[in-house]
């Protein structure tokens, strides 16, 4: 494979760009794999490249039914932070973030993951009290988050408006790590990393059964033939249902839509990502200038990815009264994703009632962020049966009463 | 935005007037029901992508709880009927079989 | 150059004209011009600078569709930045700058990025830019971020001056869009007597028809548009609004309409924009279709032009943009261009046809002495802020042996794209058209409503056909179909009767010349906004990126503000021809709303300062405003956190309150807590499931403090139950509970236990109601006189009606406080005045009202929890040490089953107890005790937090209530909070009732 | 006794419709059986109109009952004489499992009149105020922008407009803003 750098653009600018290979080979897939991981979402490539990459485990292949990428991952708000306050998911998501620090370089492929310093704001008594909590759990579980006053929020924010007529600004939450990356380019890396060790991607490929012998997994049918494999990873996000239900097991998850908007670009104005969960919305400013902005999900279980304009309504409402100078500027897009949320709204990465058979899904509204975290927390579940980073996540605590519930800091979990 | 005949006061009511209310039909479990019934009661919805039965409430109008069927494929919407009924009405059930033959959604069909 | 023609410009009144400046240079125009019309009269043609490569960028179109003639539009609370110059109608004092260049369009540094273009192909970025690590942070992130970005930032604190609003408005039938296909499909819906809303994004009727020529029913179609909108202008069933542009189609008919209501007249009274919020039974998209640029080397010069936009420059506006045009074209519509530029005057050098062959507007133009080359290109475009000239070479072939020509603008035609972007917003789907090399909607397969059924309908060039005669009869037929769908029956009309010349067929070409070499296709431009080109649509499928998503995403195809409108089509193609594919299985990708950007202060609405959202005001909040209440916000309430007066702290104000209430006399408003009452037979037995209390078995005249859960076990509310008579129970909830709970109670009365018989109303409102406490509450009430209060005939936890100071009441002697305490209820339009006389007759007691800090110290000194602070959701009662308020007897009650479940009877679940700091300071909100080690992913472990903290100034030291791991047992063990201040506080565990253990003070 | 206050003590705006709070209105809540004849006579007793049909309206100035929901009706009686007509209620109705309260100082009410009357509701309200939809003896449940409310059509131009007290300021200044100078829609 050839190595990205300045230098290999610079050859190939001599020669009109004629020479550069594919980014990932596009394979038929092979009678049999170690590991079948179904889903060529963040999630699953990632499950994929730490699978080779720390387990050894290179004959694998992501299936995936569409084009690797074209899910939630390519269709989220990009917010990288692990300023969660239960301790289970700010040890995910904090691996999560670490791994961003160094995933360009560990991919060499660029994923533009920008350290800018994510704000949570406290509107509310209430939020203050939820967040100087928090401030103070993520101290004890190792990320370096800190609270902040009004007139530190504004000097890093200068577009806010902190004494607003409703809900003036009390303080926030800061984490000076947290920040974004560009999505599709942690998909496309992620694959390009995966293919040169050897994996196969294949494309264009749909799961249409799980085949199993003695209450173990011995392979998949797909659109391209049945395919044999030891163990197998379901990482379909919305379609999780789906896929559990060919396994022969049921999933605690409901599809809802999430939708998410851009502004048209303007030059940088905002640097740093604020979320405002009194008022429901949260905005960052992406490198091309567009203001990207995401709020709540519908409440009814919904395929359509499609959402109600009402949502979208809300959330500008929300941000303009906190940026007041976005009034005049214009949203270009809105969208909708299909997220899959389970009871208590945290993720399950598990393994399932069906032998060698492994679930990731219920990732709801926080999904991309995690990206690095799951894939190296499930590879690890899948090569050796057990992961710290995934343990409190198992599909059984639902039954226990054993919840992760994040909304007891926060109204939303993006 | 979804618009669904409130069945008690007759409006089409938009989606800003109701509040979805999850799953339809469910049986409740107390003390004295196995883990895995309380488990399933409580959290293991039905999730398809098609045919689902759901609960609605008509919050900013006349306050009544209500049914819907609707397809979350296409949200498409087959009915609404009474909320003081434990399973869907026949004539609900044929509209969608009219419109879905073959459908199947728990043990109804 | 491009200048203003003598005469033509049917849409301008050379009467009245206009001054505005660019880049603050004063400039003329008249009414009616658009600022595109007007700056190309002005000669102004370079007019912007692209995204990437910072290329000069002058008008390419003349509507929405463009995405070069973006400005920064207004001034101070008024600016706005990239907004379209061809859809912006002039005005007189309008202030204009051009964007994305420093420090000006014509001396541009980012210009540079032109000349390193070679080495910034498509997504080089990703390749790039990754060693060292902290350098994207610190180095290349910013310096991308400052060269992208459009239009400049509104000021950071600016404000806009314009207010905005929405309207519902509900129709059969609604028609997008208003030149000719949707006039007539809108006649032909709304003789079926269905009501109809026909809306127009410009400020005219008829769309290109009047530019475009024709006749119909022999007359020319400019006058048939006329008489067509005054006979829907007389019919009452009929809603015309122009300047109204059709947004996003959503589901079950919802439409967006976004109306620009004095965009063209800013100032003037009413609100900047109208967002309609329209319900439709049926659709009816008359969007039109978009020219399509020809990709060849250079045509992103300034001065290189859409065909069609050309035309309307000089019927519309009169303008023409430049003097020796070169028309180049793949289909016949272009030589109308030719022909009107030859008779307006202009020198027409010569069409370049890519056909072998052209139809009789070939030979229309070459009678009016134009020279036609046919089979032949555009091998490039030379000039760098202006065309200078143009090479000349066969179509087929790589562009070699060039005729170079001079000329100063270039007229580009390929062919015609449906406007699908409604139809496609919501669902319907895509079929590929061979003959107009064009996706056009597919009949079969439209987006489906709440019924199942289509709700949209294409009408007119949007479906397909671009003669005239055609689609005024696809658009005749849909206005029927639509009125047919919408339940009503249309009348058996005929179409009116179109005629326009017969053209040849089209030759689909996406690339000049076909064979272009390397160096030809990197000087392409696909998407001129974002400088995507042939050349990087070509480099993404080398490198896999074979989705049309992708390509998009790694060249940036189709991102642009005009979200591909110009793009698409000759992108896909590129990439079909790439993949060695064709362009149907390629696909497109998804349309998405808005179909132009709209403005978010259109989207927020009304909903903005004072209308932000509501604020619940208790009828005593304007004594409170005038007292110096610290507001704070529990749910939509406002509630004074404390009174603080002038000298004081609010911090002083809560300790003044805390000591005077237990001292003295305090009154709290306790307006906001929730009241429901709860009638009927089986009220009993209903309260019995809610709460985890017994409430059947409590007396006529007494009270119970309740706790409630949810089905999943966790503590949802609290509060005091009054039984009112032998059916009837008042219930109190938390402040912003009642409604919450209210619904809870409805949700399983219509739900679950449908056939028990309760009412449920909630009567919150309805009173007023004031806590009096402290050592002299009693005196107070008795001084105001009425009802007996005493202990004897008022006893703790009971409930009177009567009536005090001569004000009908109910008083409740509850505490919330460990105080004596009285909650008195009396109407709510009585409450200020009942207020007034507690404060009037409690100055002799030291009366002073006290807010929500207060009243969280006073309970915290007596432990009783405080729901959202002792509980977040993942609390059950049995934390909280609230045994004796679960009942044993019962059977069932919400959350019971879910108690049972293991980890809810883990003995090391963490439980209620007190905490006092060794050195008797204030231990942090929010704190955590830890353990010892760490766990398994490294974090340090911990076996408690604080849930409650506060200085007692009672008790002059900080006190704690928090929820430690086997706490209860743990009587008198110091442990460790560590703080975000590097300290770490130790505290005591002890029993969470800090202040008069025994209840000696509310006793009396 | 002191004199009972409105919410906004008659506050009032003139825009492209006039605005007003209209004071006190004595309003019980009856939650009953309505096919019950002890009820029918009960509202017939207190108000001299007859059970309302499904969102049927019957007022007549400050005397009259709406249709709420199939088991809940609002009972409008002058406001001075709403414990009396209330106390007659429940004595009418003590033998039937229904529930009366007097809800009159939980709620404001205001009256939106003028020829755009319309049109300044259909900026707050996702209804359809088409005259041929919505005419007096009607009335409809909804949303007011982000509040609850109720109103009702006195005559062809004028509304009333029922919210929760507390949310009085909101809704005031919400219609305000909808009946702004220079906002007429042209559309009713």
């Amino acid at each position: 494979m050839k190595h990205y750098s300045a230098f290999a653009v610079a050859r190939e600018a001599l020669r009109y760009h004629t020479g550069w290979e594919r980014a990932w080979r596009s394979p038929e897939p092979k009678k049999r794999y170690d590991v079948i991981i179904v889903g060529a979402g963040g999630h699953g490539l990632a499950t994929a490249y730490y699978l080779g990459k720390n387990y050894g485990i290179q004959n694998v292949a992501v299936i995936e039914k569409g084009w690797l990428g074209g899910g939630n991952t390519g269709r989220n708000t990009t917010i990288i932070r692990s300023n969660y306050l239960q301790d289970p998911s700010a040890a995910i998501y904090e691996k999560s973030r670490g791994l961003y620090e160094d995933l360009s370089q560990d991919l060499n492929y660029n994923v533009m993951f920008s350290p800018r310093g994510v704000m949570m704001l406290a509107q509310t008594q209430h939020e203050v009290r939820g967040y100087q909590r928090t401030a103070h759990a993520n101290a004890l579980q190792g990320v370096k988050t800190e609270w902040i006053e009004p007139e530190r929020v504004k000097q890093l924010v200068p577009i806010i408006n902190i004494d607003g007529p409703r809900y003036p600004v009390l303080g926030a939450l800061w984490q000076e790590r947290g920040g974004t990356a560009r999505h599709d380019a942690v998909a496309w890396g992620y694959a390009r990393a995966c293919s040169n060790m050897g994996m196969d991607i294949i494309q264009q490929c749909e799961v249409t059964g799980v085949r199993s012998e003695n209450g173990r997994v011995t392979g998949v049918e797909t659109t391209k033939g049945a395919i044999e494999c030891d163990k197998l990873g379901i990482v379909v996000a919305g379609h999780s249902g789906q896929l559990a239900e060919m396994a022969g097991f049921r999933l605690p998850v409901e599809a809802l839509a999430l939708q998410a908007l851009v502004s048209e670009p303007i030059k940088p104005c905002m640097d740093v990502v604020v979320m405002a969960n009194t008022v429901h919305g949260y905005m960052s400013q992406s490198d091309k200038g567009e203001m990207v902005i995401g709020g709540g999900t519908d409440g009814f279980n919904n395929f359509t990815q499609r959402g109600s304009f009402h949502h979208i309504e809300e959330t500008v409402r929300a941000l303009v009264e906190t940026f007041p100078m976005i009034s005049r500027l214009k949203m270009l897009r809105q969208w909708g994703g299909i997220v899959d949320m389970t009871g208590d709204r945290s993720p399950i990465l598990s393994k399932t009632p069906l032998g060698g058979c492994f679930i990731n899904c219920g990732w709801g509204t926080g999904g991309f962020k995690a990206i690095p975290g799951s894939g190296w927390g499930m590879a690890q579940l899948m090569a050796t049966g057990h992961s710290p980073l995934t343990e409190a996540f198992s599909l059984d605590r639902f039954k226990e009463g054993r919840f992760i519930d994040e909304s007891v800091a926060a109204g939303v979990a993006h | 935005m979804l618009i669904l005949k409130c069945p008690y006061c007759g409006v089409d009511a938009e989606e800003t007037e109701l509040t979805a209310g999850g799953e339809a039909h469910l049986k409740r479990f107390g003390p004295g029901a196995s883990d895995d019934d309380f488990h399933d009661y409580l959290f293991m919805r039905e999730n398809p992508k098609g045919v689902h039965f759901e609960r609605w409430r008509h919050s900013n109008g006349c306050g009544k709880w209500f049914h819907a069927a609707r397809c979350t494929a296409t949200l498409e919407v087959f009915g609404t009927y009474s909320a003081q009924v434990t399973e869907p009405p026949k004539e609900i059930r044929d509209a969608i079989s009219a419109k879905r033959p073959g459908w199947t959604w728990r043990e109804f069909s | 150059m491009s200048t203003r023609l003598a005469n033509q410009g049917r849409l301008i009144d050379r009467s009245k004209p206009v001054t505005f400046s660019f880049n603050g240079t004063s400039m003329q125009g008249y009414q009616g011009d658009t600022l595109a019309s007007a700056l190309l009269a002005n000669d102004q043609m370079m007019v912007g600078r692209s995204f990437k490569y910072h290329r000069p960028r002058g008008v390419v179109a003349s509507g929405a569709e463009e995405p070069n003639a973006l400005v920064g539009l207004g001034q101070g609370n008024r600016f706005e930045p990239n907004q379209r110059a061809t859809t912006t109608e002039l005005f007189n004092g309008l202030t204009a700058i051009s964007q994305n260049h420093w420090p000006s369009l014509e001396y541009d540094i980012g210009a540079v990025n032109t000349a390193l273009a070679r080495f910034l192909p498509a997504g080089f970025y990703y390749k790039t830019f990754i060693h060292p690590k902290p350098f994207w942070k610190h180095v290349y992130e910013p310096f991308i971020r400052q060269s992208a970005g459009l239009g400049k930032a509104p000021d950071k604190d600016s404000r806009d001056a314009d207010t905005y609003e929405h309207f519902y408005a509900f129709t059969d039938v609604l028609v997008i869009g208003g030149g000719v296909a949707g006039l007539q499909a809108a006649k032909a819906a709304a003789q079926s007597g269905a009501k109809v809303m026909l809306i127009e994004q410009t400020a005219h009727w008829g769309g290109r028809a009047p530019v475009d020529g024709g006749t119909v029913n022999d007359e020319p179609v400019d006058k048939f548009v006329e008489q067509l909108v005054s006979e829907l202008e007389t019919m009452d069933n009929v809603t015309l609004r122009s300047r109204c542009m059709g947004a996003g189609v959503y589901d079950h008919g919802y439409v967006l309409g976004y109306e620009r209501l004095t965009d063209h007249k800013p100032g003037t009274q009413g609100p900047r924009h109208r967002l309609w919020r329209i319900r439709a039974k049926q659709v009816v998209t008359a969007t039109g279709a978009i020219e399509r640029p020809l990709s060849f080397a250079g045509n992103d010069v300034p001065g290189v032009m859409l065909a069609s936009a050309m035309r309307d420059y000089v019927v519309n506006w009169g303008v023409t943009p430049g003097e020796r045009v070169i028309v180049a074209t793949n289909n016949d519509d272009a030589y109308r261009t030719a022909i009107i530029l030859k008779q307006a005057g202009v020198d027409v050098l010569r069409v370049v046809d890519a056909r072998p062959s052209a139809g009789p507007l070939a030979d229309e133009a070459r009678s009016l002495g134009i020279r036609v080359d046919p089979g032949k290109a555009i091998a490039k475009v030379k000039g760098v802020k202006r065309v200078k000239k143009v090479a000349i070479c066969n179509q087929e072939g790589i562009g070699g042996a060039r005729e170079e020509v001079e000329c100063d603008a270039v007229a580009m035609s390929g062919g015609w794209s449906p406007v699908v972007h409604l139809w496609s917003h919501c669902g319907g789907k895509l079929i590929w058209d061979e003959a107009n090399a064009h996706f056009r909607p597919d009949p079969d397969r439209p987006p489906l409503g709440a019924n199942g059924e289509g709700f949209v309908v294409a009408a007119g060039s949007t479906s397909g056909p671009l003669a005239l005669g055609e689609v005024l009869a696809d658009a005749h037929a849909a206005g029927k179909a639509a009125a047919k769908a919408a339940g009503f029956k249309p009348k058996n009309t005929k179409a009116p009767q179109g005629e326009a010349e017969t053209e040849a067929p089209m030759q689909a070409v996406w690339l000049m010349p076909a064979k272009a070499e390397v160096q030809l296709r990197m000087k392409s431009w696909l998407d001129f906004q974002n400088d995507v080109k042939v050349s990087d649509v070509q480099l993404a499928a080398r490198e896999g990126y074979e989705s049309v998503e992708h390509t998009k995403r790694y060249t940036t195809l189709g991102m642009a503000t005009d979200q591909g409108k110009l793009s698409n089509i000759n992108g896909l193609a590129i990439l079909a021809d790439a993949l060695e594919s064709e362009i149907p299985k390629v696909g497109t990708t998804t349309f998405r709303p808005p179909y132009t950007p709209i403005s978010m202060g259109a989207i927020a609405g009304e909903a903005r300062g004072e209308v932000f959202q509501p604020i619940r005001r208790t009828p005593m909040h304007d004594w409170h405003d005038r007292n110096g209440a610290d507001w704070e916000p529990v749910g939509h309430w406002r509630r004074p956190y404390a009174y603080v007066r002038a000298g004081e702290s609010v911090h002083d104000a809560v300790n003044r309150e805390v000591k005077n209430t237990r001292e003295n006399l305090g009154l709290l408003d306790a307006s906001t807590l929730g009241k429901l009452i709860v009638k009927g037979p089986d009220s009993g037995k209903f309260l019995d499931m809610m709460y985890t209390n017994m409430m059947s078995t409590l007396k006529v005249g007494k009270c119970r403090y309740g706790l409630m859960c949810s089905e999943n076990g966790f503590l949802i509310d609290d509060g005091v139950v009054a039984r009112i008579d032998e059916d009837t129970w008042l219930c109190h909830t938390t402040t912003g509970g009642a409604e919450r709970i209210h619904a809870h109670m409805e949700e399983w009365l219509q739900t679950e236990w449908w056939d028990w018989k309760v009412y449920v109303a909630n009567v919150t409102e309805q009173y007023a109601q004031v806590a009096v406490v402290g050592p002299n509450a009693r005196k107070v009430l008795e001084k105001l006189g009425g009802m007996d209060v005493s202990r004897e005939a008022l006893p703790f936890m009971e409930w009177r009606d009567g009536q005090i100071g001569g004000f009908d009441c109910r008083a409740y002697r509850i505490s919330f406080s460990g105080e004596l305490s009285y909650e008195i209820a009396v109407p709510a339009s009585q409450g200020q005045a009942f207020w007034d006389a507690l404060m009037e007759a409690g100055k002799e007691f030291g009366v002073k009202p006290y807010g929500t800090e207060c009243l969280h110290i006073l309970r915290a000194e007596k432990g009783f929890i405080m729901i959202g602070d002792e509980t977040d959701g993942t609390v059950i009662p049995q934390d909280l040490g609230l045994h004796w308020a679960i009942s044993k007897k019962k059977e069932d009650f919400l959350g019971k089953r879910a108690q049972e479940r293991s980890h809810m009877t883990d003995p090391d679940r963490w439980k209620l107890v007190g905490l006092e700091t060794v050195d008797g300071s204030v231990l942090p909100d929010g704190a955590y005790a830890v353990g010892e080690g760490v766990n398994a992913n490294g974090q340090r472990n911990v076996i408690g937090r604080v849930t409650s903290t506060y200085y007692s100034s009672n008790l002059s030291r900080g006190i704690a209530m928090g929820l430690v791991k086997n706490g209860p047992n743990r009587m008198g063990e110091v442990i460790e909070f560590p703080g975000t201040d590097d300290k770490i506080y130790k505290a005591k565990i002890v029993d969470p009732v800090f202040y008069d253990k025994d209840g000696e003070k509310q006793n009396v | 006794m002191s004199e009972p206050i409105s919410a906004l003590n008659h506050a009032s705006f003139d825009g492209i419709a006039r605005i007003e709070e209209c004071g006190l209105q004595g309003m019980i809540t009856l939650r009953g059986d309505l096919s019950d004849k002890l009820v029918t006579k009960a509202v017939k007793d207190a108000t001299g109109q007859k059970m309302p049909g499904q969102r049927e309206a019957f007022v007549n100035g400050e005397t009259g009952v709406c249709w709420m929901s199939p088991d809940e009706l609002l009972v409008l009686v002058p406001y001075a004489e709403v414990e009396a007509k209330l106390a007659a209620m429940q004595d009418a109705l003590s033998g039937v499992h229904a529930l009366a309260v007097n809800v009159s100082d939980a709620r404001a009410v205001f009256r939106v009149s003028g020829p755009t009357a319309r049109e300044v509701l259909g900026k707050v309200a996702p209804v359809d105020f088409s005259s041929d939809v919505f005419q007096p003896g009607q009335i409809r449940r909804t949303r007011l922008a982000q509040v609850a409310g109720a109103f009702w059509m006195d005559d062809a131009e004028s509304f009333r407009v029922v919210c929760f007290r507390s949310v009085a300021d909101y809704v005031f200044k919400l219609l305000k803003v909808a009946a702004q100078p220079g906002s007429e829609v042209g559309y009713y």
